[in-house]
C-alpha cells in the first residue's frame, strides 16, 4: 500500500483534523516527512482530477473538505427537503393559542376534541408558541401563548391586528379563557 | 456461533457441560445432539433427557428466573419420553410425539445460522469507514427552518373548528370517549414496565385528559399488585406514585422498602 | 459543473447512504437518470485511481466507504467513529426478525426458547428494529421490524442480501410461522 492510499484513508474516515505527525500513526512504516509528501501528492492528484474535494490545513492539522463552489448545492440538498407546512392538527392549536391565549393543554384537547400534545410540542419547538405561565388548579397547567415570531410570520404587527369576524366560531370569541382548573386528571 | 469452551470430560467418561456458554435450553439440546452425532431426525429421547436433565441440575440456584426456559424444555423431553412408551392413540397411527421438537430445533438451528452469516456481515462491514467528519453546518433550530405555511391557513383552520364543545368549563363536558377497558390498561402498564421495570402513574396517565382513562390505569395497577405481578409506592400522600415490576427472582426483589413507604 | 462532481460533493458531505433520488435534490437539473451516469463514472475513476474508498451500496442508497483492506491502519486512531458490535442474544433476535418480520415478542421467545425482553431493548434502543405495528389476538402484540439503520449496519443493500431460507443448510420444512397466538405462554 503506498503512503498516500494511507494517508487518504485516514482523512477521509476521521472526524477531526489531523497532524501529520498523527497521520503518522497509521503505519508503522510512516513519519511524519513521509506524510508531508504523501499530502503535498494527494493535494496535486485531487488538483489535477478536479475532485470535488480538496486538502484543507485546519487548526494545525489538514483536512479533507469539499470544495467552496458546491456549497450552493449541498445548502439546497440540505434546506429543500425541510421546508415544511404546519400540519392540520398544528394549524388547529395554533389558531386556538392565538384566539384564546393564554390557554392550557387540557382545554385545547377539550376544544378540538382529541389529544394535542404532538401539535404543541410541534409549535414549541417552531418557537410559534411558549409557555407562557401556570394556570390555577390541580397541577398548575402550563399556559401557552404565541410568540413575536408568530406575528412576524403572519405579519401582524400586534395581536389586537387579529381579525374577528362574526363567523369565527364561538370557541374562539370568548376573551376569557375559560378556568384552565379541575379539569387535569 | 457461541463459546463451546464450557465443556470437560468428567470421571465417568461422560461430557460434562456449563450451561452458561448457551442461548438457551435449544442450544444447549442442539449441542448435545451434535456432540453425540445424533440423527436430530431419531433422536433418543430417554438418552438426551437424561443429559438434559443433568447438565441443567448444575443451574447456579441464584438463576431460577433463566432455569425456568430450561425448565420449559426438560418438561417438555419428559412429556415426549412418556408418550412414546404408550402406544399411539387410534387413529394416529403414524403420529411421532417427537415431531413438534424436531421443527423446533430445525427451525432454531436455522436461526443460529442466520446470526452467525449476520455476524460474518457485521465484521464486514466493521472493516469499512464511512466519512467521519461533515462539513459542519450547524444544523438550523426547527424554529429557523423555512415555514411555508400562511394565515389563510391558519384561519381556515381556525373556522374550521366549530363549537363542538359548550364553552362551559371542560370538567362539565360529557366527553364522547371511547369506552376503556381493563384489559388495555393491564396491557399499557405490563408493556411499560416491560424494559424499565418501573413506571410513573402519571407517565401512564399523562396522554389522556379523561379521568376515566385515569380511574382505569389505577384499577388495572391495583388489580396488578394483587397478582402481585407490580408493586405500588408512594413515598408519602401526594408524592408521586410508581409501579414497579415485582423481580422475579425471590433473591433479587427489589431494596427492602424504607421506612415510611405506602403500599 | 458536471454531474459527476456535484454528486461526489454531496455524498462525501453525507455521513449516511444516500437514495439517488435524494442526491438529485442537490442539483435542479439533476434526475434519477443522470444520478445513476454520475455514479456510475465516480465508481471507475475511484477503481481507476486507486483511492482509498470506493462507492457502496447500503440500505437502499450510495455510501463512500474505505476499502477493508485500511481497516488495520484507521482501528490505530480514536479519531475514527466505530460502532460497537452486537450481542449474541441480540444476533439470534435479529435473525428472526428479518425473516419473520412483522413479528411479535412472544414467537420471538418461543422460536428461541428463551426470553428476549433483554436484546429487543437493545435492538430498539439502537433503531435496528421498530415496533411496527400490533398483531391480533391477546393483549395485541407489538410486532416489530427491521429498519434501514439494521441494512446499514450488516452493510446490506436490502433485505435481498440475506442469505435466501432455501441456501441455509437446514432447511425448515413449513416456512410458515407458528400461531402468534398458539404460543403465548
Amino acid at each position: 500500500m503506498n503512503d498516500a492510499r494511507i494517508v487518504e484513508a485516514v482523512l477521509f474516515a476521521s472526524d477531526a483534523p489531523l497532524a501529520p505527525a498523527d497521520i503518522a500513526h497509521a503505519d508503522s512504516a510512516l513519519d511524519e516527512a513521509r506524510v508531508r509528501k504523501a499530502l503535498a501528492e494527494l493535494r496535486a492528484e485531487y488538483d489535477r482530477s478536479g475532485r470535488a474535494f480538496e486538502l484543507r490545513e485546519v487548526a494545525g492539522g489538514v483536512q479533507i473538505l469539499t470544495r467552496p463552489e458546491f456549497a450552493s448545492c449541498l445548502e439546497r440538498f440540505d434546506t429543500v427537503p425541510r421546508t415544511s407546512r404546519l400540519s392540520g392538527p398544528a394549524l388547529e392549536v395554533l389558531a386556538i393559542v392565538c384566539y384564546r391565549q393564554p390557554i392550557g393543554r387540557v382545554h385545547i384537547d377539550h376544544i378540538r376534541g382529541v389529544n394535542s400534545s404532538a401539535a404543541l410540542r410541534t409549535l414549541l419547538d417552531r418557537e410559534m408558541i411558549v409557555a407562557a405561565g401556570r394556570g390555577e388548579g390541580v397541577g398548575r397547567p402550563i399556559l401557552y401563548a404565541t410568540t413575536s415570531r408568530f406575528l412576524e410570520h403572519f405579519g401582524f404587527a400586534s395581536l389586537d391586528d387579529l381579525p374577528r369576524p362574526e363567523e369565527l366560531p364561538v370557541v374562539l370569541k370568548s376573551a376569557a379563557p375559560a378556568q384552565e382548573s379541575g379539569n387535569a386528571s | 456461533m457461541d463459546s463451546r469452551v464450557g465443556r470437560g470430560v468428567a470421571d465417568d467418561g461422560l461430557l460434562v457441560v456449563e450451561i452458561d456458554h448457551y442461548q438457551g435450553p435449544l442450544d444447549l439440546l442442539l449441542h448435545l445432539i451434535h456432540s453425540q452425532d445424533i440423527d436430530i431426525f431419531d433422536i433418543p429421547v430417554a438418552a438426551i433427557t437424561a443429559r438434559f436433565l443433568e447438565a441443567i441440575s448444575a443451574l447456579p440456584a441464584a438463576d431460577i428466573d433463566e432455569a425456568g426456559s430450561f425448565l420449559e424444555i426438560a418438561a417438555m423431553l419428559v412429556r415426549i419420553k412418556a408418550r412414546m412408551l404408550l402406544p399411539a392413540p387410534p387413529g394416529e397411527t403414524d403420529h411421532d410425539p417427537r415431531t413438534e421438537l424436531v421443527r423446533r430445533l430445525l427451525e432454531y438451528e436455522q436461526v443460529r445460522e442466520v446470526a452467525a452469516r449476520l455476524r460474518g456481515a457485521e465484521a464486514d462491514r466493521a472493516r469499512r469507514f464511512a466519512r467521519g467528519f461533515v462539513e459542519r453546518r450547524p444544523s438550523p433550530r426547527p424554529a429557523d427552518l423555512p415555514l411555508d405555511t400562511h394565515w389563510d391557513d391558519l384561519f381556515a383552520a381556525a373556522l374550521r373548528l366549530e363549537a363542538n364543545a359548550p364553552e362551559e368549563a371542560p370538567r362539565e363536558h360529557r366527553v364522547p370517549v371511547q369506552p376503556v377497558s381493563m384489559r388495555e390498561k393491564v396491557e399499557l402498564i405490563r408493556a411499560a414496565v416491560e424494559g424499565t421495570d418501573r413506571v410513573e402513574f402519571a407517565a401512564l396517565v399523562s396522554p389522556w385528559s379523561d379521568r376515566a382513562h385515569g380511574v382505569m390505569t389505577l384499577l388495572a395497577g391495583l388489580e396488578l399488585g394483587r397478582r402481585r405481578f407490580l408493586a405500588l409506592r408512594q413515598r408519602e400522600p401526594f408524592a408521586p406514585l410508581w409501579l414497579y415490576r415485582r423481580a422475579r427472582r425471590p433473591d433479587r426483589s427489589f431494596e427492602p422498602s424504607p421506612e415510611g413507604t405506602h403500599e
